[in-house]
């Protein structure tokens, strides 16, 4: 149980990242509509977040430096704002897509309006970030977000045809019924997901909060290597389910009550339960994150105070923008936006925000002033150089791809 | 390259250098600014430098310019969007309150001190200090 | 006199001949002892030949990682020197003009102590 | 020169135009509703069984209902706010509110079966036929815009050949 907790972080950060509300549902749409065509990108994208968490979480430990501080260091105060301003609407939409989602979990567990239980929603996340302990809230929501592996048992339960589930898997490339520029619409989204910014936002703060220091540098790895790789298989399970019950029924999923119909159809009613619990931690946990990283990001660009380790009152305007980001989150809300939909268009900020993000961390890495002899190594600096590529062609690919589909439709 | 800059090419200074040797941009802009206790204070937005006059001819042998304070608050601005603040409005840490310069700048003194942090005092006071269980620990 | 004003200026000889963009300002914890530090005076400029900015700072580090990006700052500072305090003659807005026969040298830093 | 670059400019924003417009086509519009009628239709079916066999929740079949007829709904309103220029296409449109509004009815029949009124088994006949209806609309519209996108590809190049007599 102990070893659980340890990799507490690494969890919650993936579940952020991998299967949080717009997640949920893009995995299930993309199995709906291509199967596990577009298995590969999450592999890609798993090595590529494995890569750069564990160098930002390097750097937290040994420099005590978090992640935004030496973006703002390295890339001075306007780029730096390009990111921050970017990062920021990043993660204001996934807050409320965020809220918004855990109401819609609310709704398949009691089928009360979900307009009722956004408010309840928003002051759950903000009474947790207000007055809960760091390691309180991440052990909560990451042993919780666990129960999501029903998707995988599902999968298993539904016995699905494993070769051409294989098949599709291993020969990717669009259905012949979808668009070429759908598919890698969804794969840069996909990609996108996988590689989020605020994951090494909340992780190098978390590994902060948690005060992590060069002796920690193992619990670090061990962190990244158990929390993305299981937040990549989530992410494919739910997709495969997706695959097996929904693309043959001919259902493009719209909502997030298709996405757990396979568990159902599976396992019944107890593994109902488990998906529902496992999504309503999942969201939950992904509107911390969230909130929490907006609330980082400004604080170590400015240099304000910030931590949950601190009374709200010794960290006053980090505390402020957090209640801020979540009243205009509950705005948003109110207009009845479908808060799905507004994940899609984060995609576009994150192409200004991943190639600004990952290039300083990669530099800061292999600084001697701030790493000592922890500089990375030639392989590491290898693959985050290719990863430094790929991210930029994706970035500059995701607003043309964007245009061109009607963000997927 | 002509000739002229050829025949100049760097050597090493023949000045020893007699302390800690670092560049004003790579190790001092834009770093973190910790208190006496750690907490952060605010990030080096700028610096001024005394003993610097515009357009007049220095005489050799004139002391050096030194560092004088850390900048803060509407400078930031400035950098990003150019144009000059009034001496008056600038917020300043008198560079003789720092005890030691490394991946961060840290002070000698508590941040309560600063005029540098009175938004922070002010949001802590009015806003977040008012809020139950704002000036507890979290559980 | 304000640091940000400094960073960017011409750096142009006695004659007026342009040398480069004046890209940081060297400094050395080494002046009269204060209270806490001793004070921190000003002792030379960098200038590097063909651009105006440099914030990474490969090209006065002894860092050589990543390869490319290390690479490609190396290139794009190369020439880059370090021209005393003592051999500045005059600092104006936009510019800083240097003595006659001043001397450059070898812009690279003393390794650091890891803090 | 300048004259190039203008009609080039000019290429690139009727093309960009053209791309968020999405030169639909009344067939293609249609298919799209069609689809994600069918979807909606296919979900409330699967989720009804579910609730026979007692493996779903009633709120949670509830709420996908309430998904589904949303749907449907907005599939409706697509089909109905379509501009039709040939007779096939309006007939294919009535054909495919009719099915819709079909769909509809049943979804709704299957919720009021979930608040007790009525039988929830009943309803599973008839979204199945609204199901096989709309699959076969679907397949209907869908050669209908190819055949559509076809001709409009054809009405595409005209700028291009204006940006050739630019350069001349």
């Amino acid at each position: 149980m102990k070893k659980l907790f340890a990799v507490a972080l690494g969890i919650l950060t993936a579940i952020g990242g991998f299967v949080d509300i717009g997640d949920l549902v893009t995995n299930a749409v993309v199995g709906s509509r291509f199967g596990l065509g577009l298995a590969w990108v999450v592999l890609v994208g798993v090595v590529g977040i494995c890569v750069y968490a564990q160098m930002s979480g390097r750097v937290a430990a040994v420099s005590g430096r978090a992640t935004f501080e030496i973006i703002r260091e390295r890339l001075g105060p306007r780029a730096g704002l390009a990111n921050l301003a970017a990062s920021f609407l990043i993660n204001l939409l996934t807050v409320t897509a965020e809220i918004g989602g855990v109401a819609l979990a609310l709704q398949l567990a009691t089928s009360v309006d979900p307009m009722w239980w956004i408010p309840v929603a928003a002051f759950g996340v903000w009474i947790v970030i207000w007055r809960a302990r760091f390691d309180l809230l991440e052990n909560v929501t990451g042993l919780l977000g666990l129960t999501l592996i029903v998707f995988a048992v599902a999968l298993f339960m539904l016995s699905p045809d494993w070769g051409s589930l294989a098949d599709q898997a291993l020969r990717p490339g669009p259905p012949a019924d979808e668009p070429v520029a759908t598919y890698w619409f969804y794969a840069i989204a996909l990609f996108g997901a996988a590689m989020t910014p605020y994951e090494v936002f909340f992780f190098s703060s978390g590994a902060i909060e948690e005060k992590w220091t060069e002796k920690d540098l193992a619990k670090s790895r061990l962190n990244v290597l158990v929390g993305f790789p299981l937040g990549g298989l989530l992410s494919i399970a739910i997709a495969g389910c997706a695959a097996v019950v929904l693309l043959p029924a001919s259902i493009d999923v719209t909502s997030l009550s298709q996405v757990v119909l396979p568990v159902a159809e599976a396992g019944g009613k107890v593994a109902l339960s488990f998906a529902i619990v496992g999504i309503l931690a999942a969201t939950f946990g992904a509107a911390l994150e969230t909130t929490l990283s907006s609330g980082y990001t400004l604080a170590q660009y400015f240099g304000w105070s910030w931590g949950k380790f601190r009374r709200p009152a010794r960290a006053a305007r980090f505390h402020l923008a957090m209640i801020v980001c979540i009243l205009v989150a509950v705005a948003i809300l109110a207009t009845g936006v479908d808060p799905i939909l507004v994940t899609e268009y984060s995609v576009v900020f994150s192409a200004v925000a991943l190639p600004l993000t990952y290039l300083p961390i990669l530099i800061i890495a292999n600084d001697r002033e701030y790493m000592g002899d922890k500089v990375n190594g030639r392989g590491m600096n290898l693959v985050g150089t290719i990863y430094l590529v790929i991210i930029l062609v994706a970035a500059t690919a995701a607003i043309p791809l964007l245009i061109v589909t009607g963000a997927g439709a | 390259m002509n000739d002229e800059s050829a025949q100049r090419m760097p050597r090493p200074d023949p000045r020893a250098p007699r302390g800690r040797v670092l560049d004003a941009h790579l190790h001092l802009l834009d770093r973190q600014v910790l208190d006496r206790d750690g907490t952060p204070v605010t990030t080096i937005d700028d610096l001024e430098l005394d003993g610097i006059e515009l357009g007049a001819r220095i005489e050799p042998g004139s002391p050096a310019p030194s560092v004088a304070a850390i900048l803060t608050g509407p400078q930031l601005l400035m950098r990003i969007f150019g144009g000059h603040a009034p001496a008056a409005r600038r917020i300043s840490i008198p560079w003789k309150l720092v005890a030691s310069v490394g991946t961060t700048v840290r002070l000698g003194v508590g941040a309560d001190s600063l005029d540098a942090s009175w938004v922070e005092r002010w949001v802590s006071r009015h806003i977040i200090g008012r809020i139950p269980g704002g000036r507890h620990d979290p559980e | 006199m304000i640091l940000s004003d400094l960073l960017g200026s011409d750096a142009l000889e006695a004659d007026g001949r342009r040398v480069g963009g004046v890209v940081d300002v060297r400094l050395e914890i080494s002046g009269a002892p204060a209270q806490l530090l001793a004070e921190t005076v000003v002792t030379g400029v960098l200038v590097s030949p063909r651009s105006r900015v440099s914030t990474w700072g490969y090209e006065r580090r002894g860092e050589n990682g990543p390869v490319v990006i290390a690479r490609l700052q190396r290139w794009l500072h190369r020439g880059s020197f370090l021209v005393s305090w003592d051999d500045v003659e005059l600092v104006d807005e936009g510019r800083v003009v240097f003595r006659d026969g001043y001397e450059r040298h070898d812009p690279m830093l003393p390794p650091a102590p890891k803090t | 020169m300048a004259r190039v670059a203008t009609s080039v400019a000019v290429v690139a924003v009727v093309a960009l135009a053209a791309a968020l417009t999405g030169c639909a086509s009344a067939a293609s519009t249609l298919n799209d509703a069609t689809g994600q009628g069918l979807a909606a239709v296919q979900t409330a079916a699967l989720v009804v069984e579910q609730e026979l066999d007692d493996r779903t929740f009633p709120t949670t079949a509830t709420a996908t209902l309430g998904d589904a007829r949303r749907e449907l709904v907005a599939a409706s309103t697509a089909a109905s706010e379509t501009d039709v220029t040939a007779s096939s296409d309006a007939e294919l449109r009535e054909a495919v509110l009719e099915a819709l509004d079909e769909g509809l009815r049943a979804v709704n029949d299957a919720r009021d079966a979930m608040a007790g009124l009525g039988s929830l088994e009943a309803t599973l006949p008839s979204l199945e036929q609204a199901a096989e209806q709309l699959e076969d609309l679907e397949a209907q519209a869908s050669t209908a815009a190819q055949t559509a996108a076809a001709s409009t590809a054809g009405a595409g190049a005209e700028p291009s050949a204006g940006a050739e007599v630019g350069r001349a």
